[in-house]
């Protein structure tokens, strides 16, 4: 168990680090909504469902449509 | 029957109602923000006299106050309350006909909205809610900004946006930390739980709710924001976040230091001289960029935050007379500084431009603005017969009964500011007087909606001027009550 | 060398914050709030899933301010895009079998959603999740029916509602009960769907309306982008 | 082994905060300084949920079924992540809001390059 969580925890320092260095934003929003995904996977495993289910929908879903709409609106590459 | 839930309900129920109203006439929601708000002040009168004799404490959902929300209207939060709708009342009137583009029934919402915010975290008595209040204050402060839509605004609403929600994420760690700490969120309740406020585990919580407010309320290091927000969002939002936002800022930091951690100038004063000093800094700071500035409203950005700086410092200084002096110029700073807006708001209408060489001979042109706007400044250097002469004297005769020598350095730097102060606002009356400049300006005053209340605040600040005693009553049970941490407790748990 | 002066910055904070958890243990019990709630909870409040009573009936306040705190920010936005709140105008449409599909999927999103918010109370999910779930389901008609907008007035109208729904909620309350919020409804039978009070009207009121605001801030940033 | 139980979803969480702390003050890309606001957010909801947890806890709802022994852990911090979530998805949708109209007005979103508003 606490391996399992370890290791998602580890990917998910590692996606936000990647969020962090992608020139190409397109693909930091999507590491950022992989961070989102397993902290709602986390929230999950801290016994709050609730929680988690709003961090899905929201983090994972929601914040990456309005980012892919804003990039599609602006510019898709960090100069 | 008077609930002080009211001050925030009612305005909050008006903003939800403006988007049906103005379904039915686009012109309905101008006049829509004045009538809560003088609801809240007739409330907050009548909220008085009780809260005077004992903190009136309701609680939300009718539970004991640790295991709900509750609202807690002392001298302190009714003064601050009823300064919010009164200061906010006026300006809503001004901006009845100051704002006209774009869809001003937004504007008018989200006006309102960061008035409740405000009212909100000035009454209560439980930390997270402070921070959702505090949310409301800045995400409708950051709209503001960018309201007008034009490249400076948005620009300076981006920075502030950013500054701003960094700041609240540290609060909000803060706040968890305390959580764990303490396992409570009221405010009391944490506070007699706390013991030392100087051990390690709880000065980490109290560094990175102080940074977090701090932003709001542009103490030093993170006041970067503070003048593009200030001098590029339309005039009479700008006299409500210098008059209203920041001050509130510095009220709830006010409130945590002495409420929850209970720092005291003889048991742990080292943070209280760091702060006491940062507040000097700030103030230091502030005034010497004001002076190099030409664009006016940047320089009145820039002497808010010198003026935060002082009430900083006053409260700093944790004396009973201190805090009635910082209170009483926060007082009379959000009194000058609402009505220096207001007024070159119209001027700069009338001229087109923002710069300090386009106000001359504008005295000849608007008498009754330039009267005003000269009774503002006059009134922030501190000059006798105006509001904040009472106010400094107060802030330099506590610092003087200390008897500690690094407040007597500090003073002599706030004197040294009031002498930079004095510098630049005489030389924008200089420029308005006594400078030729185009004539081709219309001889034209004012609108009566928008004279009105600068005749208001004027009255106000000369009346307060001249007799003191008016408010300092007041002030000094809020003084009373924002120190006494004991009391605090003792109100809200029962 | 701002990456120095930031690393620096961040490993003091680093630090602070190692010396204040350490204090926090992980998963002892610590909390003197919390606590009460779980024990009394249920009886007081008659809901099944204590994260809704706290939410709504504990701190009903919070979930005031925080459902203020999205109103303002699709005020905000349509403000800051400067959109004059008329309807947009027809784009492309999409490809046959998207927008039939869209058509299928929709209504059963919004059951879902509806679903969700109406039984805050007894399982997880609430009013902001299933509000989400609506909004995604608005999301998805956007991308197969291209040319369909919502009418910017029924959702300005469903939001002002619900938001007026949630503060007279609060302030009959305070007029029967005396306290805003105060429950003026019996608990019922616990685990049915009509019990808990007030917590069912609540959570369906702000269903409609972090719906309605979602779905008008993607909508508003989808606007215009030719 | 200890020190991986107690302390896991701290560094998951602080970690998240650290970096996402660092995406806003070195990046100078308006967008990425967003998604370093998101981050940022996520970690400090992780972070109020780990403090409010309970070692063998049971998430805090009631079912039919007998509870046994079991705690629950606290719901408290839950209800305020809920509320930070929303506030958090509210301050994104204004900047991205904030990010397409400098865009509209600079042409590029690169802080370094807009410069009106000076000290």
């Amino acid at each position: 168990m606490i391996l399992i969580v370890s290791l998602l925890v580890l990917l998910m320092l590692v996606g936000a680090v990647a969020a962090c260095v992608f020139k190409d934003l397109l693909s930091a929003i999507i590491a950022a909504a992989l961070v989102s995904l397993i902290a709602a996977v986390l929230f999950y495993f801290l016994q709050a469902p609730d929680v988690a289910m709003a961090e899905a929908a929201v983090g994972a879903a929601l914040t990456t449509a309005i980012f892919v709409v804003a990039i599609r609106r602006t510019n898709r590459y960090e100069q | 029957m008077v609930n002080p839930v009211l001050l925030i309900v009612v305005p909050l129920g008006f903003a939800f109602l403006i988007p049906i109203l103005s379904l039915l006439s686009k012109k309905a929601a101008k006049y829509i923000p004045p009538i809560p708000l003088c609801f809240n002040i007739v409330v907050s009168l009548l909220l008085l006299p009780r809260a005077l004799e004992n903190p009136v404490v309701v609680s939300i959902g009718g539970w004991q106050p640790a295991f709900s929300i509750n609202l807690v209207a002392g001298p302190v939060g009714i003064l601050l309350s009823a300064v919010v709708a009164f200061v906010g009342l006026l300006v809503s009137i001004y901006a009845v006909d100051y704002i006209r583009e774009g869809a001003t029934d937004r504007y008018h919402m989200l006006f309102l909205l960061l008035l409740t915010g405000a009212t909100g975290v000035v009454l209560t008595g439980d930390i997270f809610n402070l921070f959702v209040f505090f949310e409301i204050l800045c995400i409708s402060s950051y709209a503001l900004v960018a309201y007008a839509g034009d490249k400076a605004g948005i620009e300076s609403a981006v920075k502030y946006l950013i500054q701003g929600a960094v700041g609240s994420s540290l609060l909000l760690i803060g706040i968890g930390l305390l959580y764990g700490l303490f396992g409570t969120l009221n405010m009391a309740d944490i506070a007699k739980a706390l013991q030392s406020p100087s051990s390690l585990p709880v000065f980490v919580p109290m560094a990175l709710i102080i940074s977090g407010l701090g932003v709001e309320a542009a103490i030093f290091p993170l006041n970067g924001w503070l003048p593009d927000a200030h001098s590029s969002a339309p005039s009479p939002v700008s006299a409500i976040l210098s008059g209203i936002a920041i001050e509130v800022g510095l009220y709830a930091i006010a409130r945590v230091v002495f409420t929850i951690f209970g720092l005291s100038i003889d048991s742990t004063s080292n943070f209280l001289m760091f702060l006491a000093v940062l507040g000097i800094l700030t103030l230091l700071v502030g005034e010497m960029c004001a002076l190099g500035q030409n664009n006016i409203k940047r320089m009145l950005a820039y002497s808010s935050i010198g003026q935060m700086g002082l009430i900083l410092f006053a409260l700093a200084m944790a004396s009973s007379y201190a805090v009635v002096g910082g209170l009483f110029q926060l007082v009379s700073h959000t009194l000058a500084k609402a009505l220096l807006f207001l007024t070159v708001g119209y001027m700069t209408y009338r001229t087109h431009s923002l710069d300090v060489s386009a106000l001359a001979g504008i005295g000849k042109r608007m008498p009754i603005t330039s009267l005003a706007f000269t009774i503002g400044a006059f009134s922030l250097i501190g000059l006798p017969p105006f509001a904040g002469f009472p106010s400094k004297l107060l802030i330099v005769r506590a610092a003087l009964a200390t008897k500690e020598c690094l407040f007597f350095v500090l003073i002599g730097g706030a004197l040294l500011g009031t002498v930079i102060e004095a510098a630049y606002f005489f030389r924008i009356v200089q420029v308005l007087y006594f400078k030729d400049g185009n004539t081709n300006i219309a001889r034209k005053q004012v609108p009566a909606v928008a004279l009105i209340p600068i005749v208001i605040f004027v009255i106000l600040i000369v009346g307060i001027g001249i007799y003191p005693k008016f408010i300092t009553g007041l002030l000094s049970s809020a003084a009373a009550e924002l120190l006494n941490r004991v009391d605090y407790i003792r109100n809200v748990l029962g | 060398m701002r990456k120095i002066i930031s690393v620096l910055l961040l490993s003091i904070v680093a630090v602070g914050i190692y010396l204040s958890v350490s204090h926090i243990p992980f998963g002892a019990p610590k909390t003197k709030v919390g606590g009460h709630y779980v024990e009394q909870g249920m009886e007081e409040t008659g809901a099944a899933n204590m994260v809704t009573s706290v939410v709504v009936i504990y701190r009903g306040f919070d979930t005031l301010g925080e459902v203020t705190v999205l109103f303002i920010a699709a005020v905000g936005l349509a403000a800051v895009l400067g959109i004059a709140g008329q309807q947009g105008f027809p784009r492309e449409p999409a490809s046959f079998v998207l927008r039939n599909a869209c058509v299928v999927i929709f209504p059963l999103i919004l059951l879902c959603g509806t679903y969700i918010f109406a039984h805050g109370h007894l399982t997880p999910g609430g009013g902001f999740q299933g509000g989400v779930v609506i909004a995604s389901a608005f999301v998805l008609s956007y991308l197969g029916g291209r040319e369909r907008r919502i009418s910017k007035r029924l959702f300005g109208s469903v939001e002002s509602l619900a938001g007026l729904v949630f503060v007279t909620t609060g302030l009959i309350g305070l007029a029967v009960g005396g306290y805003f919020l105060s429950r003026i409804l019996p608990n019922g039978r616990p685990y049915s769907l009509l019990s808990a009070g007030i917590i069912p009207i609540i959570y369906i009121a702000i269903g409609f309306k972090v719906g309605s605001e979602l779905a008008g801030i993607i909508d508003n940033l989808i606007e215009e982008t030719k | 082994m200890t020190f991986l139980e107690n302390y896991v979803f701290y560094v998951g969480a602080f970690g998240l905060v650290l970096i996402g702390l660092f995406t806003i003050l070195v990046k100078r890309n308006l967008i990425k300084a967003i998604i370093g606001l998101a981050i940022l957010d996520t970690g400090v909801n992780l972070f109020l949920i780990s403090v409010g947890y309970l070692a063998r806890g049971t998430a805090p709802i009631y079912t039919r079924a007998e509870q046994g022994a079991q705690p629950m852990v606290d719901p408290v911090p839950q209800a305020l992540v809920l509320t930070a979530i929303v506030i958090g998805v509210a301050v994104l949708a204004l900047a991205l809001a904030l990010a397409i109209r400098l865009y509209r007005h600079y042409g590029t979103l690169d802080l370094r390059k807009i410069t009106e508003q000076r000290w």
